[in-house]
């Protein structure tokens, strides 16, 4: 099934938090206004929505950031698009050990997300704030980084484990959603805060290239970035979500 | 020793068990027999406490076994010895493994049970297949290890259901002397189920004869057998008319059974002297049952004074049961 | 902290979960047994000492089943994508999650079948060989109708093994109670939804396991020790 | 219709076969005796393909069995029907249910196997048992389900282990019963292995004395019984030495055996009158091998002519084995 | 695309992760089997039919077991974060994962461990009875002896079991050779590590099956069927 005829309802898969309440929030308020039908597919896998993009399975997926779908084209090779970004979601590096980031000890154990995008993201954010240096590549791992003068002993773990494991930890770098689900404050509680402004890790609305100009995804792409769903956001979420 | 009162037991409609009283004086033997179905093995098995009975009272040794429980029942089971009908075996231990198991559970230590095991493996005669296993073993070998199984510990009481269905007659005979000496020197009381009449005419000192679920003929068996009626003669003793000689050459004809070694030995030739007959036996022959040899014979008599020597056989000990020919029978 | 979810709204997560692990986990087991049996008939016809002892037939079977058995959930479901697109029609939602849970459990019920089968009374086998049975009557009317009851209860446990991995249904968006516990529970730090359904699926479970015993033991003809 | 040789089994050292030649003809019932543990399983299950001789051929109606399979082999376990030592009955399913499975593996359809399975349950009397599970029947109830199984199919052979190990007189007579008829009006060939000289006293033709995996006597029961030092002899027939009538009254006394109604019935009588002499049996008795009276008796005789008497007797077909008394014989 | 990684770097992922794998999967078998094994004695024993029959005590112990067998990983993990804590120390890594695993897999060893017991032959246990033994004594020489290989076999099944389970270690960190197949393969789209992983397991899996398979028949002392 190519989902392109026009009529159809609109299969959207999203990742749980926050992306499947901010396209509920649209499917359920905004949508009517232009006609669309949406269906939300949620999935708790980063692989997953992309493939099933790919095969048809869905019409669009909003989940992801333009540096994991750039991995995703170049190994797969399948003509996938970006079509507009909705939100930021700051990662953050929290402690209940430390205050500050220079009282961090050497040797100390800091946890970050398994998976690809987190991953690579927290170490960036460990990076900007001056306890690392990672290769020149595409997406570091824990494996990429060339200089670690505190000798820290990275943790992944799944990001929704990040909060519940932080007790286990000298550090770790949570997603905003999670720390602030968990009861932390990203504003005050951080040691870290990744910047809003001009953060390549927005996550956004993606489609297949064949659908990249079919109206339904541009009235989506739209709603998602209407005011009414950035004023959503701001309420919802309390800064651990940021709309763009 | 044993004393079951109006026991009765039923499974969904089979009424397997239907008020049966029978006891069993300590130090004795009792053959449970009867019909395929009768009943028998559930009896052993109420003793045995494997089966609840619905009503009726089981008493070993004056306690009423039935209300036991918790150690008091493991302690009063270990003082009884079971042999169960079919395979009972435990299938991944040796033979001598098999025998043990009774004395692991009464504690008894390791070099101790081990004698002992040796001990009751040459009871059985099958010292060399103590490291078989049951799957390596012939139907009747696993018998035997299920009797000395249940020997094993001492026990005062011995139910054993069939205990020498698989075995061949030498086999069976040296099983039966076992029991029997269990008996004789251990004062072991026994209750064994068979349907092997030569087992009751080996060693048992009593007799119930179970049908549907109902003791139909319960008492000693020597005395059983002097009645003329009784099933239990008429299965333990020597049939009398399969003899084709020709009766009519005689003046009275008569069948008697004579219990012991007096009797057996004497009486007929001295009533023969007494009373100037003659006096054959045409039929019926010799049996033992345990040591007391009892015969049944069928008696040719010739001469005057026939019927008063059958009178003074009678008187003498002998029980005649059945005058076939002259004034008190019917000619053959 | 977001104040709870009302209770009635958590009612119709744990009524809508409960209907997507059923049909999960229900067309799965129905697959599952339909393949895995007749896997660990042939398991058990082809060992040492089965009716049809075959080394190379039983060595190739038993690689594949497992295979099938060690591999985590995900590795199934990448694996499987195409041919759960073939037979469904796509690769995602409850239907999708059906094909990989299937086919990770055929090889499960297969080894526990095979092990139950193995058990099967020598003596019993060798009496019905002697009548001439075709291995195919041997298997249906002895070593399946004589372990009866212990295939039931391996079915029951086969079913309640999988209610526990449709919870990885979230992963292709399948859902059901234990990705409802993991995304909406778990992963939005929501703790009445979280306990509740815990709490629930103890007591689906119970009521499941309940059912396979009452199931096996009605279907057992055999005398239990009453003492 | 069987013919085994020189048939040889180990297992791990245990020699249970130790090249044993046999043959049954069609028709006829052969019975295997011997001690516990001798190779009579063994042999009964090598002939029903349950086990795989080490060496030597089973010919069954020609065919080497050993060497068959697939379908062949199928068709010839329809052919052979078998009563496997101890139990063997699905316990999953009702006493009906197990005597139609031979009936499902011919292929028989639905009405006509459950008349025939009415049939056989009636044959073992166990009607009222056809919906009992095997844990709900006694164990003589499950042995005859056993039996009933393996004539289902009305094979042409018939091998059965002990088929009356757990049963009462009366119910081992009715399922000899059954097998007599089976081979009488069947004409089935039987090989029957028991414990149970009942059994070859009522329904052998032929037997074989099996010892430590090895033949010790193979012939015709009736052949065998005459040949006095013959194990068969001394384990059939009435043992003469039991009597204690005094035997020095005679001039003679020999034990002779008869065998035919012609001899048990005239024999005696004829001699008596022919040579003159007192001729009283004083020993021994009737018995019957299927249906042939036989006899052994211990003669006692007085007259002249009591020597050609004897003489007489063994040339008019009667074996006179022992003369105990008298010029060829010992004094008692 | 990117140029896979060369294949000593695959290997050495492989040693690393196989040691991880083994010492997850190696404790927490040994914790299931120490604790599933008595479980499972303990809910046969208090069965209809068992030989301390007590409905009450069944019933808890089945509601206990039938929770733990039907909870996604995930949730207990969450749910014993405290317990693990005070048991190892902290809640993640390969040793915290242990916690979970083994908590998962008792109940599941207890169930199959019940089902095999129940087959045990009666009229061997009523005459293990009869020599008076103690409940304890039967359960170890009859219960337990005469199902020896049904119950090596039931633990085959676990270990694999939870090699599969273990591939969720990487929630807390655990890593082994599943969460190497799922985050270094399947989520980095490097195929070569998945594949090659997935292959390991499949033949890691086999030998584990082989060695279970060898020791259940190495300690059973029945006849099998030769036909
Ligand atoms: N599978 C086996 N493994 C090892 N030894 C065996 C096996 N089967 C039989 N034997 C041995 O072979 C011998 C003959 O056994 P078989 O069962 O043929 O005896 P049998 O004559 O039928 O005795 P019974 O009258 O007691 O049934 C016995 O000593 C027995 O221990
Ligand atoms: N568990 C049971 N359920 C139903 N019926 C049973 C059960 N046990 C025994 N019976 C029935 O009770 C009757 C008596 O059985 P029991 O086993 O006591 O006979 P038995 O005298 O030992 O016979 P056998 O000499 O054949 O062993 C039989 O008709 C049998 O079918
Ligand atoms: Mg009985
Ligand atoms: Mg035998």
């Amino acid at each position: 099934s190519s989902g392109g005829s026009a009529s159809d309802t609109l299969k959207v898969g999203v990742s749980p938090v926050p992306h499947a309440q901010i396209l509920k929030y649209v499917a359920d308020n905004l949508a009517a206004q232009k006609g669309l039908k949406i269906e939300v597919v949620e999935f708790t896998d980063y692989v997953q929505p992309n493939t099933a993009l790919v095969d048809g399975s869905l019409d669009a997926n909003y989940f992801q950031t333009v540096p994991y779908l750039q991995t995703f084209t170049k190994e797969s090779g399948a003509k996938v698009d970006w079509v507009a970004p909705v939100h930021v979601e700051p990662l953050g590096l929290y402690s209940k050990k430390v205050k500050k980031l220079d009282e961090l000890p050497q040797n100390a154990k800091v946890a970050l997300a398994n998976d690809a995008t987190n991953e690579t993201r927290g170490l960036k954010l460990l990076e900007a704030n001056g306890l690392i240096k990672l290769k020149a590549v595409d997406a570091p791992t824990v494996r990429d980084v060339a200089e670690n003068p505190k000798n820290l002993q990275f943790v992944p773990l799944e990001a929704a484990q990040l909060p519940r494991s932080l007790e286990d930890t000298d550090a770790s770098v949570i997603n905003g959603n999670y720390a602030i689900d968990a009861g932390l404050k990203p504003a005050t509680d951080s040691l870290a805060l990744e910047k809003a402004e001009g953060n390549p890790n927005a996550n956004g609305l993606v489609t297949r290239t064949e659908l990249k100009n079919d109206k339904r995804i541009r009235d989506l792409a739209e709603l998602l970035g209407s005011q009414q769903v950035k004023d959503y956001i701001k309420q919802t979420y309390n800064g651990s979500v940021i709309p763009v | 020793m044993i004393t079951v009162e109006n026991l009765t037991k039923s499974f969904q409609g089979v009424n397997a068990l239907n008020g049966v009283t029978l006891d069993v004086e300590a130090g004795t033997v009792l053959g449970v027999v009867g019909p395929s179905g009768a009943g028998k093995s559930t009896l052993a098995r109420c003793v045995a406490l494997l089966e609840r009975p619905d009503s009726g009272a089981i008493r070993v040794d004056g306690t009423d076994i039935t209300a036991l429980d918790g150690s008091a029942l493991r302690a009063a089971r270990r003082q009884i010895g079971v042999v169960p009908q079919g395979d009972s075996l435990l299938r991944q231990r040796t033979a001598a493994g098999n025998i043990a198991l009774p004395l692991e559970s009464a504690g008894v230590p390791g070099p101790q049970r081990r004698s002992r095991v040796g001990e009751l493996l040459d009871l059985v005669g099958l010292t060399d297949k103590a490291a078989a296993y049951p799957d390596q073993l012939s139907g009747g070998q696993r018998q035997r290890i299920a009797v000395a199984r249940a020997l094993a510990a001492n026990p005062s009481v011995l139910l054993a259901d069939e205990p020498t269905s698989a075995l061949d007659p030498e086999t069976t005979g040296s099983v039966l002397t076992v029991l029997d000496r269990a008996r004789a020197e251990l004062g072991v009381t026994v209750l064994v189920v068979t349907h092997d009449m030569g087992v009751v005419r080996k060693i048992c000192d009593d007799v119930a004869v179970l049908e549907q679920g109902r003791v139909v003929e319960h008492g000693k068996v020597l005395d059983l057998v002097s009645d003329a009626g009784s099933r239990t003669s008429s299965a333990l003793l020597p049939a009398v008319d399969l003899n084709p000689i020709n009766e009519s050459s005689y003046d009275r004809v008569a069948d008697v059974v004579l219990v012991g070694f007096a009797a057996v030995g004497a009486l007929l030739p001295e009533a023969a002297h007494r009373f100037g007959v003659e006096l054959n036996i045409v039929g019926g022959g010799l049996t033992r049952l345990g040591e007391t040899p009892v015969a049944r014979f069928r008696l040719g008599l010739n001469g005057e004074r026939s019927d008063s020597a059958l009178e003074w056989i009678g008187e003498a000990g002998g029980a005649v049961q059945r005058s076939l020919k002259g004034p008190q029978g019917v000619a053959a | 902290m977001r104040s709870a979810t009302p209770w009635p709204d958590v009612v119709s997560y744990l009524v809508e979960a409960t209907g997507e692990t059923l049909y999960m986990v229900g067309v799965s087991t129905v697959i599952a047994t339909a393949f895995g049996v007749p896997l660990g008939v042939w398991l058990q016809l082809t060992a040492k000492g089965g009716l049809r002892p075959n080394p190379a037939v039983h060595r190739v079977l038993g690689f594949i089943t497992d295979l099938g058995r060690s591999m985590p959930f995900i590795v199934l479901l990448v694996a499987l994508t195409s041919v759960t697109r073939l037979i469904v029609g796509g690769s995602i939602g409850s239907t999708a999650v059906i094909v990989p849970l299937a086919v990770g459990a055929i090889p499960f019920v297969g080894r526990l079948v095979q092990n139950i089968l193995s058990e099967v009374h020598v003596t019993v086998v060798e009496a019905a060989v002697t009548t001439g049975a075709s291995t195919l009557r041997i298997v249906r009317s002895v070593l399946i109708r004589e372990s009866l009851p212990a295939l039931i209860n391996a079915i029951g446990v086969t079913v309640i093994a999988l209610i526990g991995y449709s919870a990885m249904a979230g992963v292709i968006g399948g859902g059901g109670l234990g990705d409802l516990a993991i995304r909406e529970g778990y992963q939005r730090f929501n703790d009445r939804i979280l306990w509740s359904t815990v709490a629930w699926l103890a007591v689906l479970t119970t009521l499941i396991q309940l059912a396979f015993t009452r199931a096996a033991r009605a279907s057992d003809r055999r005398r239990h020790a009453s003492v």
